[in-house]
């Protein structure tokens, strides 16, 4: 079922992306870009990246494995980018999550907000990741030296 | 009616299950959905969820409903 | 003088760098990040671009020029910078900013910031866009169909 | 003493020049640099600096310093 994994749900102006494969958040922010976003209408994006660390409260971290709930994810994500474009005047948004095995420096999530003033496409980008994180089912188990353990909740932002 | 149930992250293997099926014959709350499929205790930061969207444990479902349970998330 | 438009002032870790020359903002933050940040130590990078758009207050803008007063303005993108730092617990930092003649669409700003938690980037980076904007010395000149004009203020955040 | 006395953008245009000298044998606030320098009045707006840090327009002038004249900022 590779493709719920990986597939692309555009609506209006967002994009939701679930990937079981590492990405390059660099690269995919100018692709989307330069194929979404009109040039010259835009005059502020802002991003946040979440990137693996290889330490955990204390702890070594080896890897990390990410589940979600295929389908509620996906709702859930395009619940909160409509959200924010309701609050905020923004041209286009980008989600990119990981799922399955990640590795330390590996980007785990990606938000980015296109809009025409910086102050719409910071705080939408914010919300964006902070409604993520809250609401978003998606679950960290981390690989350590002594074993496994689940992620039992997110840091406050 | 039939009500088919989910369990993810720690829940699922807590449970160890990732998948159930009831077929109960009087209207059930997400809390008797739990405990009509679960011989462990729901453990008390469970989140529960019917077709995809957050609900309370007293909600009631209906037939044909997919009713999930899992631990509090941790994405981003 | 192409030198004072370009250098790069490297203090413990922050990058300020005024260009002359257009700059692709991601291959900038992919670069920079594979040079100088430690693989595994950083959890969150936020970051923001300013861009030319092709209209300002109902007009269209064909060109902007713009000038800066070359020390006072890197004097003063470290000072914030390094109130930043202070402020939050932070790894490092970019500024990029143009000089001289832009082009629609053109990346005009860059701000970078890495930290292990999301709260410090977000917070860090927001700061040093809005006192980039209201301390360091840099002056937009618009080039409209009917002639120049110089930008009088910049927008709230 | 010396001062240099520098304009930048809007008041670059203004006064005509980017940059002048004074030789005043009297010590000067900022503000008697600009009257001492330019023929025309201070815009409202104008921020001033010494040696490249904001200042007042009552602040002293010293042997040597750098004075620059210039409107609101409008980077980023």
């Amino acid at each position: 079922m590779k493709w719920l994994f990986s597939h692309r749900l555009p609506v209006a102006e967002m994009t939701i992306d679930i990937r079981s494969e590492a990405f390059n958040p660099w690269t995919e922010i100018q692709s989307y870009q330069s194929a979404q976003l009109p040039a010259g209408k835009y005059g502020a994006t802002a991003s946040f990246i979440g990137t693996m660390r290889d330490f955990n409260e204390g702890d070594g971290v080896q890897a990390m494995t990410l589940e979600h709930y295929p389908g509620m994810t996906e709702n859930y994500l395009t619940k909160i980018c409509n959200e924010a474009m309701q609050r905020w005047d923004i041209i286009d948004c980008l989600i990119i999550h990981r799922v399955g095995k990640v590795e330390p420096n590996d980007p785990i999530v990606l938000t980015v907000v296109w809009s025409a003033h910086r102050g719409a496409a910071f705080d939408a980008c914010r919300y964006l990741m902070e409604e993520l994180k809250s609401r978003a089912p998606f679950w960290k188990k981390e690989s350590l030296a002594s074993g496994e353990r689940w992620v039992e909740k997110n840091s406050p932002g | 009616m039939t009500i088919s149930v989910r369990f993810f992250a720690s829940l699922r293997e807590l449970v160890g299950s990732s998948e159930a099926s009831l077929e109960p014959t009087d209207p059930l709350t997400v809390q008797q959905v739990w405990s009509n499929t679960c011989t462990i205790a729901m453990p008390d930061n469970t989140l529960c969820a019917i077709n995809m969207e957050y609900v309370d444990l007293s909600q009631a479902v209906k037939d044909g409903d997919e009713v999930a349970f899992f631990p509090p998330v941790t994405g981003g």
